[in-house]
């Protein structure tokens, strides 16, 4: 463990603008999955865009293969200019000290409708629960917050908003803060 | 039982001895939050934790708001711990803005972040104090709190709200003779530490009471995603201060606090361990601080970040809190996440409390490291 | 410019004072003073002179020292003073008021603060009263679907059952409310009512925290009152008596807490759970179920709920006194001569004999009875200040190591005590015939 | 014996600090000291200078009206307006000064960060409580009286424990 970190600040100390470890990693998803796109690698951060069908295996995948174990958080992001709703996965790892540093955001993006109801329209995503565990409650913050209905979350419910909430889901861009 | 039931209604057997109770949120031991508790006997089969009772949308203000003013706001989900939970923010921001801080401002802002961690960690031992029913474990912590208190007061000029980090530095340097009342405070604050050990931690009767309840396994508390004195009371050693160093944490001595029992009693035993260690990073800190110099770099009134994303951690009082920014050349961010340890603690507390009796909800659930006003944001 | 609170003025205050004073002035002519005539009839008086007193005669004597001196005495012999004042209601209640102003400083201390501090100018010594006129002046709340009859029953019946607790313990020699052969018998029926009120008052109140607390108490003391009998049954057999007073009186030469420490500290556990306080506060846990069964009560019923428990504190201290630290025995420390000499002489009030030199029926109280309260009362206080320390230091408990605790460990270490006092008794060291 | 001599411990450890100093401070009666007399900010190094964040003070014969202070709360608290006062001063041509409403301030002091004239700083006042909301709004005229504060309690450190004294 401690020669792992060792050679993780060596790399560091580099200071090169091509981070090897990270893109090493990228590069391992992006040859067993074509259509995946990597939107960046910094120091220390990887972003994966892809495909909504294509979430679960590519997750099964970093994973298995990769060793992320976790996930830190899950963010909606709305687009209404595409007329999409991006949701990025922030994955990090605990059970390998190589990965301890590291941040995979996976993110992907479902149809964004303009008169949403939530649970009921096409906003769906296949949910990652069953990958990670531990993005059940983010998800649900997610459905409730942006209206994406995740497809195999077994808790779909309100958590954080009140139970009256009849309005449109908060953090969409359309919403507006009265007097804003 | 040949009894007519109205058309879909049944008659259910088991039901008929479970009990719903509705613990909180106007419940001395639920704190801004409903647990809907399913109890046979006295023993729990199902929770359902029901958070959102202080939620203030502060993701959605977070858009409205440039990146000074945020400072305020961000503040408010955790002020007892708000030097952490502004940090994350200001590491993001810094990378937003491509900003380098000034080697002074960075001990500045440790010494003052576990201050915090210590201010924060102490309320959340006197509310499990109170939990367990121990009022002296109540009135100690919160009293010896001020110490501390007294220190950011004159640190950072208020008692809890702080606003005391900026993207650059911090607001101000410490006045003159900090160094040497912080030193003494601080050394007198650990040696109460250790008095808790006698009256607390080695006390026969909360053992018995809090060994072997709520236990969460090394592979549970990974693949729940928990953090913090959650993941470190099971076993899995990661701390941010340690695995990923942000500002001058790499040069700092102290070591992280494992215990491999995950049960409630080890979860309240680490925070406490974490409070002395922190003792002994500030007074390193003090030592290695340069002993003057710039503390701030001067921003323009609406800086604007660039057209990506960034997303920084900081092992805070309760576990790694991360903040996800996505910046479109503006001086408002775009998305503002706030990724709070409590939170992500929450998800282990349905696993956590199935099984387990009723007189053990209290050292469980607060175990968690659960914070309900952050949790909700 | 609106104001919340109205402005003080010393009129109103004057106004106010004046208006009280005029209703109870009222109120007293119109049915106080009735009432008490109507009393007073029915009270048996002595016969004095060969006159029977009626209460216009005992008004008037009143009003002459010399002839009430001995009437007071006189009443202090009744049954009336005897459960009302001294070594009955009045006097545990005094106690009781001391605890809990101790009980809060001394919490205050040990935890670094200050406790109770302005109210009274004194470190706060009039807190208490405070809180009482509050309990008072609160609104008695009741729940909806409460069984009504039974939830105004329950507080009333815990003070009362404490009540009579308290009118077993013998005080002094001869200062006994009720002084019966079974004495420790009626003591352990008298408890055996405790649980019964909590779970009725869990039960009527109809509510879910109630139900479960009044359970808790169930479990809780019906398990720790088989190990509280239990512990005592070797002091029975070592004085062969029931009679809390002969128990007392058997004590002359040491008490029986050198002979049976485990008794006496199963004993101690024993009360601490029966008393419901920290550590085996569980049907009040308020982290758990917010305040158990007294949930529901508000008000003054609360009062009396609590005016009940520190009863009963009082009471099992000084059950713990009696059985096991001899009562009221102890050393001589009441002072005898100058007692003797207001007997011979009486109190000279002024020099010249116009006054009443020689006052008839003093002293009040024996020696004995002073000295021996004196001992009962320092006693009881210790053991009650170790009853109250472990509310700082301890926390609560579980329901299921209450149990196990009440079930395995108490009941066994009862048993080694009563073999212990089997040993003496056949020894032939202790008991009837023994050596001591 | 490890439960007994756990509990002995205990014990003794609440029996010792029954002999221990309190802590507690009394607050009416004693006022706790802070550093300076307020969080203060020099813009031209662009750093603040360590005190209290307490009510604040303006400097008549230095504020211009430029409504710096007013744009910086605009997003945090809105506490403050810019009214027009009954003064005549050469470089405030406008005659507005800020006019705080302490029902909504923060006391986060980003406004006076953002004050480039050194007219607006903070003071140890914090004992601002008032029956009315109206109260809480401090004009100009009343922002420029400086607070009495009588505030001398520290914390003192000695081997019987620590007070405030």
């Amino acid at each position: 463990m401690s020669s792992a970190d060792s050679t993780e600040i060596e790399k560091s100390e580099d200071s090169s603008p091509v981070y090897e470890f990270e893109k090493s990693l990228s590069d391992s998803i992006s040859k067993k999955f074509s259509n995946v796109e990597i939107a960046y690698v910094k120091q220390n951060r990887i972003r994966v865009n892809v495909k909504k069908e294509e979430i679960i295996d590519v997750a099964s995948f970093i994973r298995d293969e990769l060793h992320f174990d976790h996930a830190e958080s899950v963010s909606g992001v709305d687009y209404p200019k595409d007329k999409q709703i991006e949701v990025v996965y922030h994955l990090g790892s605990y059970t390998d000290p190589l990965l301890s540093k590291q941040i995979l955001a996976l993110a992907t993006r479902t149809q964004r409708e303009d008169n949403p109801h939530p649970g009921n329209d096409s906003s769906k995503l296949p949910s990652l629960c069953d990958v990670f565990p531990s993005v059940s409650f983010h998800e649900r913050e997610c459905f409730e917050m942006l209206g994406v209905y995740f497809d195999g979350n077994p808790d779909n419910r309100r958590l954080l908003l009140p139970e009256d909430w009849a309005d449109i889901p908060p953090l969409r861009k359309d919403f507006a803060i009265k007097g804003r | 039982m040949s009894q007519k039931l109205p058309p879909g209604l049944q008659l259910e057997k088991v039901d008929d001895r479970i009990m719903t109770l509705n613990v909180g949120p106007q419940h001395p031991g639920s704190g801004h939050m409903r647990i809907i508790l399913k109890i046979d006997g006295d023993y729990i089969v199902h929770c359902d934790p029901d958070p959102g009772y202080v939620h203030r949308g502060e993701e959605k203000m977070a858009e409205y708001r440039n990146y000074i003013t945020n400072i305020p706001h961000l503040e408010r989900p955790v002020i007892h711990d708000s030097c952490n939970i502004l940090y994350p923010y200001c590491l993001g921001v810094e990378e937003l803005l491509g900003l380098e801080v000034p080697e002074r401002a960075k001990y500045l802002r440790v010494i003052a972040a576990e201050l915090n961690r210590c201010v924060y960690t102490e309320y959340w031992l006197g509310i499990y104090g109170i939990f367990l029913g121990h009022s002296t474990m109540f009135m100690w912590p919160v009293g010896d709190r001020e110490l501390l208190i007294d220190l950011l007061d004159k640190m950072t000029g208020a008692r809890v709200t702080h606003a005391y980090f900026v993207p650059g530095g911090v607001r101000n340097d410490v006045p003159p003779n900090f160094e040497d009342v912080c030193l003494r405070q601080v050394n007198y604050f650990e040696k109460r530490l250790k008095e808790y050990a006698d009256i607390f931690y080695d006390n026969p009767i909360l053992i018995s009471r809090t060994k072997g309840t709520g236990v969460l396994s090394r592979e549970d508390a990974i693949k729940l995603g928990t953090t913090g004195s959650v993941l470190r009371a099971s076993g899995v050693d990661f701390d941010i201060r340690k695995k990923e160093p942000y500002d001058v944490y790499e040069e700092l001595d102290f070591q992280t606090n494992v215990l491999k029992e995950g049960d409630s009693y080890a979860r309240s035993k680490i925070p406490w361990l974490d409070m002395l260690e922190s003792c002994r990073i500030i007074r390193d800190a003090l030592q290695k601080m340069p002993k003057s110099g710039s503390v701030r770099i001067k921003l323009k009134p609406k800086p604007k970040g660039g057209d990506t994303e960034v997303y920084h951690r900081v092992e805070s009082g309760r576990g790694s809190l991360g903040m996800y920014i996505v910046s479109n050349n503006k001086p408002e961010p775009y998305r503002l996440k706030i990724s709070v340890p409590s939170f992500r603690n929450l998800i282990a507390m349905p696993h956590l409390l199935k099984g387990e009796l009723l007189g053990n909800l209290p050292p469980v659930y607060w175990s968690l490291n659960y914070w309900p006003v952050e949790a909700d944001r | 410019m609106s104001v919340i609170a109205p402005k003080f003025r010393l009129s109103y205050l004057i106004k106010g004072i004046t208006d009280n004073l005029f209703w109870i002035i009222v109120l007293m002519t119109l049915l106080g003073i009735p009432a008490a005539m109507i009393v007073l009839i029915y009270i048996d008086f002595p016969v004095i002179d060969g006159e029977i007193w009626n209460p216009f005669r005992v008004f008037d004597a009143m009003t002459h020292p010399e002839r009430a001196l001995p009437l007071v005495k006189n009443f202090m012999q009744t049954d009336l003073f005897k459960v009302v004042a001294f070594p009955g209601f009045g006097f545990a209640a005094l106690i009781a008021a001391a605890v809990i102003f101790v009980e809060r400083k001394m919490l205050a201390k040990l935890q670094l603060r200050v406790g109770p501090f302005y109210c009274g100018k004194v470190e706060g010594i009039l807190q208490l009263m405070a809180d009482g006129l509050k309990l008072i002046s609160k609104e008695i709340i009741i729940p909806a679907k409460a069984d009504k009859p039974l939830f105004w029953a329950a507080p009333v019946l815990f003070a009362a059952t404490a009540a009579a607790f308290v009118a077993l313990i013998p005080v002094a020699p001869g200062w006994v409310v009720a002084d019966i052969d079974l004495g420790l018998l009626a003591v352990f029926a008298v408890i055996g009512f405790f649980p019964i009120i909590t779970i009725l008052a869990g039960w009527s109140s109809n509510s879910k925290f109630p139900f479960i607390g009044g359970i808790r108490a169930l479990f809780q003391m019906v398990s720790f009152e088989i190990p509280l009998i239990l512990s005592l049954l070797g002091i029975v057999m070592l004085t062969g008596t029931l009679n809390l007073v002969e128990i007392v009186e058997s004590q002359v030469n040491f008490p029986w807490i050198i002979f049976m420490p485990i008794g006496a500290i199963v004993f101690f556990i024993c009360i601490l759970a029966e008393l419901e306080r920290i550590p085996f506060d569980l049907p009040e846990a308020e982290s758990e179920i917010v305040a158990g069964w007294l949930t529901e009560f508000s008000g003054m019923m609360y009062g009396l709920v609590q005016l009940g428990s520190y009863l009963k504190l009082y009471a099992f201290a000084a059950l713990f006194v009696v059985l096991f630290l001899g009562g009221w025995n102890g050393p001589w420390v009441y002072p005898i001569e100058p007692m003797a000499e207001i007997i011979t002489d009486g109190i000279v009030l002024m020099p010249d004999a116009l006054v009443i030199k020689d006052i008839p029926g003093l002293p009040l109280f024996s020696q004995e009875m002073i000295n021996g309260t004196i001992w009962f009362v320092l006693k009881t206080v210790g053991v009650i200040f170790f009853i109250l320390l472990p509310r700082g230091v301890f926390p609560r408990v579980r329901i299921d190591l209450l149990l196990k605790i009440g079930w395995y460990k108490l009941i066994v270490l009862a048993f080694v005590n009563i073999f212990i006092a089997l040993a003496l008794v056949y020894g032939g060291i202790i008991g009837p015939g023994g050596i001591l | 014996m490890g439960t007994a001599t756990g509990i002995i411990r205990a014990l003794n450890s609440g029996i010792k600090h029954i002999a221990t100093k309190r802590f507690t401070f009394r607050y009416p009666e004693q006022k706790l000291k802070f550093v300076g007399d307020g969080y203060q900010y020099d813009p031209s190094s662009g750093v603040g200078i360590a005190g209290y964040k307490g009510r604040h003070i303006l400097f008549h014969d230095k504020c211009t009206g430029c409504q710096l202070c007013a744009i910086a709360c605009e997003d945090i608290a809105e506490a403050i307006a810019m009214p027009k006062v009954e003064e005549q001063w050469k470089h405030n041509k406008k005659a507005i000064m800020p006019q705080i409403d302490y029902g909504k301030c923060v006391f986060c002091g980003l406004c006076v960060d953002a004050c480039p004239f050194y007219a607006l700083y903070m003071t140890n006042d914090y004992e601002l409580s008032s029956f009315t909301k109206e109260a809480l709004i401090y004009t100009p005229a009343q922002l420029q009286v400086k607070p009495q504060v009588d505030q001398d309690v520290e914390i003192q450190i000695d081997e019987k424990g620590a007070k405030h004294g």
